[in-house]
């Protein structure tokens, strides 16, 4: 059922924001974010499933006949949540790359010890 | 061709006798003369002639000008003339005593706002550039004076604007002075009167005479700003006090008494007008300046600072808020 | 000679920009990582090649009114939906685009000896590239999901940049907070576009403009909408999302920094203009409009208070900068030709004035190794052409006549007041007074950078600190000129700049119809907003004024020069090695000189005072732990979506 | 033109720093008595200025003791051209009764020319005023050997 996915994807976004609000550990806040981030993916994708479609794929049947039998799901959010999926990865790494820098220079992954810039 | 010189030839009259350098130098240097002979009477002494001001300028530019060794030489030399020049800028937009601005246009209320300022950032600036901690304390402390003073006399512009403009914008002072030609002067508006009240209490801050002279407190902390200045530059910076002190008053009295414009024709219409016109901005000095000034003991700036905010601010917001709604 | 330029030919330049920029940044890293002169010559090329070709598109976009529509491989729309990538570039991407080229070459100019003492410059120019690229992509793209990506690729070379020296005081704290926040951001702008993507199967600006537009907006599209505004606003650091903004502002390389709140906040606010102006066209429904004041206003006071409290050079220019876009946002949200056109300049002005500062601000870090307020002083007497154009750009942002902030900022006064009267709401006067104290306290604040940096006495530690080279003083140099230009001669920027710009964002059909093909716009139900642009408002200065002014400084100096005594005792400098003598010497009260700064905190003490509790409140808040800051932008964020579903389902 | 008024000027507005090199603070209160009301010395145009850079006349007070003495030194020298030196009472003029004391380094002529001298433990108030007007006069006549 496709409104599980929903819920399931406002739960995810609600859970990574709540993680990033509150814990402490720096990399449990950039767990946080990487949890906002499939989230959205789930949602992107769910928006272009539609109930009974195929894979977004021509055959080559589809194509000599000139039209398509198949009804297929939306392409376009598919590409979009791979889009999605890498800058996410490239979040999070660059995220865990700085928390090993600030670990080094502080010493600390306490947020609230990181904290020389303030006022 | 002919046309260009005349007009060189009218432009430069107005920026170099009325009302621009010689009119307004001598208004001003008189007006502080006023102030200081009517202080001294009240204090019961004969006090100093009326030209004394005039006689402390000369005698300044007569004096040796000292260049410290820490004070940056452009920006310490500079600082005077260029407030002295966006005095005479503001007189040029002035529409005094039926004399229409030369360079009066749309808009000019707000440009007379900052022209304002300028006169103490250049204070600012030069004191800043001697190099010396009591003229740091000093700008320090004008810098506050002019947040504190600001704050009502934006709100006193945006009421008398609002009432000379109704539903149209009015920034400009030719507006003004046209909604009271009938002789219906704004101080005789009851909404207004709060924020004749605030523009009153304004005028003192902004020149800076005591009680409200805290950024050049003598006593205090050396002249502040003007600790290293000596001959002609200290010359300008005292003329520029004294024109600020007419400027004042003529901008209450172009806000508040319709410019002064008796309406009579001609060429002695002009001069009653600029008679009638200074003897009100001496009225206004006497009222506003000197009174205070031998009444009251200099004020620490905070107090100074939350007086501004708080008395005069609410003065001038209530004219606001009964001007909008009546 | 120009006449190769045709229409169909220059249509080619936007995108060519773009990619140059982006191939460039690996060039860089292939071919320049050793060699410096193969490193600059490729990055000034990039830089230059970008400024020509978008200067280029000015005759044809921004004087002649065309409107460039170009599709990435000429994927046309088919039956009526957009399915390829288009870039269209009207007056105001155009406008934005001009204000990014300008920055992206002189930063790029900058950078050569700012940055020469540091290691592995090919990795800075790669990302400065990247940056750049990504911010003129953004700007100039059609396409709603392209334009995440590319706020993607600015958040990624952003938050590298600033970290770049993070062997600097907090540089990877401010990364990482800045990266976080960065990606809350652009997480809620995709999660945004997925929802609208769910409501018009389309992800063409204009078409969605054009699907959007017919009827009353649904609550997927409003969530959209939301969401994205929130994003759009964390991109541009309005208040609740701006802390992490003054961080990464102080810490990264000037020049970065000078690229931050020169183009990339400007993005920002780009991306606001076309969401609520052309995307949802929601910019005539009163509230939405007196949301955004409320938080361009709110935005301006807390920047500036916050920049007062400051004690770092480059700190204080940050919070200005979240400052100043709160002037840009509230001018723009009026809706009023006279508003949009007014916050259009002032984020030209911004652009130019707050580069200024920043450049000068880099200079110092740069010569005397420290832009702590309360360390330096007397620098004026060391680096004077340095404190000259620090004074053109603190005048202009304190908007004194006749540099350019005074005319947009009159402008901005102008506009919200006209806004109190026609509309008869007292909070637009309310705002107008806000307004105006802030710029008494942007003025209070530079007096401060003023007398704690270039005036005053110089600590003995920067005895020898000499003038920056002239490859750095260039930039200034043409940053000033351009910020006294267009303060005198702003007639011709409004012009021929700004009216066509803000009649681009007035004139919605007009992008639709371009992109889309004709008749997409009134098939859809769409109009133009009743306001257009007004040509020729009231000026501020009279031309032959100017020879007045001139000759009246001329007297004033003639006054004092012949008054004065000419035969001796004049002006008496004495060489500075002859300190001993004491006429010359500073007075102490009789004391012998010595080393005595009123320094930045010393500062404005009975202010301070009579608002210590604001001071500690508002300091308080900017706490510096990430997890504040987060939930501030999700706070933020929940107020814009309760805001927007308010308006829009009960009005 | 300006240099006539310039001369005229120059004796009518003599602003006066006060040094106290030590003095019992007689002297003192009777220059504060000159300005009060009932001498007001105002109406000539006398002023008492905050920093020794405005100033036309240095009235000094008291026998210059040692700790005062390079003080006074370099107050004076900021003072800018032209200008005049007054000594107030008999201390600056003759150290008076702390003549021979360790710390007393007078009398101030030692140190600069004195234009004026006014003496008496302490001069009254009319005598300051007298005194100090015949300051302003010799200031009036060093700005015209400076014209020559």
């Amino acid at each position: 059922m496709i409104i599980v996915n929903y819920v399931v994807a406002v739960l995810l976004l609600v859970l990574g924001l709540y993680a990033v609000c509150t814990q402490k550990n720096l990399i449990k806040v950039v767990l946080g974010l990487g949890i906002i981030d499939y989230g959205i993916n789930l949602l992107i994708v769910s928006i272009g499933w539609n109930d009974g479609g195929t894979a977004p794929i021509f055959t080559i049947s589809d194509l000599i006949n000139g039209v398509s039998s198949n009804f297929f799901v939306d392409p376009v959010p598919q590409a979009l949540t791979l889009t999605s999926i890498v800058i996410g990865a490239c979040v999070d790494a660059m995220a865990l790359a700085l928390v090993i820098m600030i670990y080094r220079k502080y010493k600390t992954i306490n947020s609230d010890e990181v904290r020389r810039i303030r006022g | 061709m002919l046309d260009i010189i005349i007009n060189t030839i009218k432009n430069a009259g107005f920026v170099l006798v009325f009302p621009g350098i010689l009119f307004v130098s001598i208004a001003g240097l008189l007006l502080a003369g006023i102030d200081r002979k009517v202080l001294a009477r009240m204090q019961k002494r004969k006090g100093p002639p009326i030209l004394q001001p005039v006689y402390d300028f000369f005698k300044l530019m007569g004096k040796e000008t000292i260049i410290p060794h820490e004070a940056n030489k452009t920006a310490f030399l500079g600082a005077p003339i260029v407030g002295f020049v966006s005095l005479v800028v503001i007189m040029l937009f002035l529409p005094i005593a039926g004399f229409e601005a030369p360079f009066g246009i749309e808009g000019d209320l707000v440009i007379i706002l900052y022209l304002l300022t300028i006169p103490a950032v250049a204070l600012i600036i030069g004191g800043s550039a001697s190099g010396s901690p009591f003229a740091g304390i000093g700008i320090s402390r004008e810098m506050v004076a002019m947040m504190a003073y600001e704050l009502p006399l934006v709100i006193v512009l945006l009421s008398v604007a609002k009432v000379a403009g109704g539903d149209s914008l009015a920034f400009s002072l030719n507006t003004i002075i046209d909604a009271q030609a009938g002789g219906e002067l704004f101080i005789t508006k009851w909404q207004l009167i709060p924020a004749v009240l605030a523009m009153l209490l304004v005028i003192p801050a902004e020149v800076g005479t005591q009680p409200f002279d805290v950024a050049e407190a003598e006593t205090e902390i050396c002249e502040g700003p003007l600790v290293e200045y000596s001959g002609a530059p200290l010359a300008m910076f005292k003329l520029n006090t004294a024109i600020k002190m007419f400027i004042m008053t003529a901008l209450f009295s172009v806000l508040f008494l319709g410019g002064i414009n008796l309406g009579i024709e001609g060429w002695y219409g002009i001069v009653l007008n600029v008679v009638v016109l200074f003897a009100a901005c001496a009225v206004l000095t006497i009222l506003c300046m000197t009174l205070i000034h031998a009444i009251c003991a200099r004020l620490k700036i905070e107090h100074m600072f939350k007086f501004y905010w708080t008395v005069v601010t609410a003065l001038a917001a209530i004219s606001l808020i009964l001007v909008w709604i009546f | 000679m120009f006449d190769f330029l045709t229409i169909d030919f220059v249509r080619h330049f936007p995108v060519i920009a773009v990619m140059g920029l982006f191939l460039c940044a690996f060039l860089v890293e292939i071919f320049g990582a050793k060699n410096k002169y193969i490193r600059n010559t490729i990055v000034l090329v990039a830089a230059f090649g970008a400024f020509a070709l978008i200067t280029s598109l000015v005759k044809p976009v921004l004087f002649d009114g065309e409107i460039l529509a170009y599709w990435m491989g000429n994927w046309e729309p088919v039956s009526g939906y957009a399915i390829g990538i288009g870039y269209e570039i009207d007056a105001l991407n155009m406008f934005f685009a001009l204000l990014v080229v300008t920055t992206i070459l002189l930063a790029a100019i900058y950078s050569i000896k700012y940055m020469a003492r540091d290691h592995h410059l090919g990795h800075y120019y790669t990302l400065f590239l990247m940056l750049s690229g990504s911010v003129l992509g953004l700007v100039l793209t059609g396409d709603i999901f392209n334009m995440f990506v590319m706020i993607e690729i600015m958040t990624f070379a952003s938050v590298a940049l600033t970290a770049f020296r993070n062997n600097k005081f907090g540089s990877l704290e401010a990364a990482f907070k800045y990266l976080i926040i960065g990606s809350i951001g652009s997480s809620m702008t995709l999660a945004g576009i997925a929802l609208l993507y769910a409501q018009c199967h389309t992800l063409n600006m204009a078409q969605i403009s054009a699907v959007l537009g017919s009827g009353a907006l649904s609550p997927t599209s409003i969530c959209a909408f939301a969401l994205m505004f929130a994003g759009f606003g964390v991109k541009s650091y309005i208040v609740p999302f701006h802390a992490p903004a003054a961080d990464a502002y102080m810490t990264a390389p000037t020049s970065i920094s000078m690229v931050f709140s020169g183009m990339v906040n400007k993005a920002g606010v780009y991306g606001m203009i076309r969401l609520v102006y052309v995307i949802f066209r929601a910019m005539d429904i009163t509230p939405i409009q007196l949301f955004l004041v409320t938080f361009g206003t709110i935005t301006m006071f807390i920047g500036v208070t916050m920049a007062l409290a400051q004690h770092d050079f480059k700190r204080l220019l940050a919070f200005h900068s979240i400052s100043q876009i709160g002037y840009v946002i509230t001018a723009v949200s009026l809706c009023t030709a006279l508003g949009l056109e007014a916050g259009l300049f002032h984020a030209m002005n911004h652009t130019l004035f707050k580069g200024l500062l920043f450049l000068t601000a880099g200079a110092v870090l740069y010569a005397a190794g420290t832009t702590d307020l309360d360390k330096l002083g007397g620098l004026a007497k060391k680096m004077p052409k340095t404190a000259v154009c620090f004074l053109i750009g603190a005048f202009s942002i304190s908007g004194l006549p006749p540099f350019n902030g005074f005319a947009s900022k009159w402008m901005i006064y102008q506009a919200t007041f006209e806004k109190a009267t026609t509309t008869g709401n007292f909070a637009y006067a309310f705002v107008t007074v806000v307004a105006l104290v802030v710029s008494v306290m942007t003025l209070a604040s530079f007096i401060k950078v003023t007398q704690a940096v270039f005036f005053g006495q110089l600590p003995a530690n920067l005895r020898d600190v000499k003038e920056v080279p002239l490859l750095m003083r260039i930039p200034m140099w043409i940053m000033s000129a351009l910020c006294i230009l267009t303060g005198v001669f702003y007639n011709f920027v409004q012009q021929h700049i700004l009216v066509p710009a803000a009649n681009a964002a007035f004139g919605v059909t007009k992008y639709i119809d371009s992109m889309m093909g004709e008749g997409t716009a009134a098939a859809s139900g769409i109009s133009d907003y009743a306001v257009q642009g007004v040509e020729g408002i009231v000026s501020i200065w009279n031309p032959k004024l100017w020879l007045i002014l001139f000759a009246i400084v001329l007297i004033a100096v003639f006054i004092v020069i012949l008054t004065g005594d000419n035969t001796r005792g004049r002006v008496l400098e004495k060489s500075e090695e002859d300190s001993e003598d004491g006429k010359y010497a500073t007075f102490f009260g009789g004391e012998k000189s010595a080393h005595s700064h009123v320094s930045g905190s010393d500062l404005f003490w009975g202010f301070k005072h009579d608002f210590k509790g604001y001071f500690k409140f508002i300091q308080g808040m900017h706490s510096g732990v990430v997890n504040d800051y987060a939930l501030w932008v999700v706070v933020g964020a929940a107020l814009i979506v309760v805001f927007m579903f308010a308006t829009f389902m009960f009005i | 033109m300006f240099k006539k008024m310039i001369a005229k000027s120059m004796a009518k507005s003599p602003w006066i720093y006060h040094v106290n090199t030590g003095s019992c603070n007689g002297c003192d209160i009777e220059l504060v008595a000159v300005l009060t009301p009932r001498y007001d010395a105002e109406r000539f145009g006398f002023k008492l200025a905050g920093t020794p850079r405005h100033a036309d006349i240095v009235v000094v007070s008291g026998p210059i003791t040692s700790q005062s003495k390079e003080r006074l030194i370099r107050t004076l020298e900021q003072v800018p051209e032209p200008k005049c030196v007054v000594s107030i009472g008999s201390c600056p003029r003759s150290c008076n009764v702390f003549k021979g004391s360790y710390s007393v380094e007078g009398p101030l002529e030692k140190y600069t020319h004195v234009d004026v001298s006014i003496a008496g433990c302490t001069p009254k108030p009319e005598a300051i005023i007298e005194g100090l007007y015949k300051a302003a006069e010799i200031l009036a006549e060093k700005r015209e050997a400076m014209n020559k």
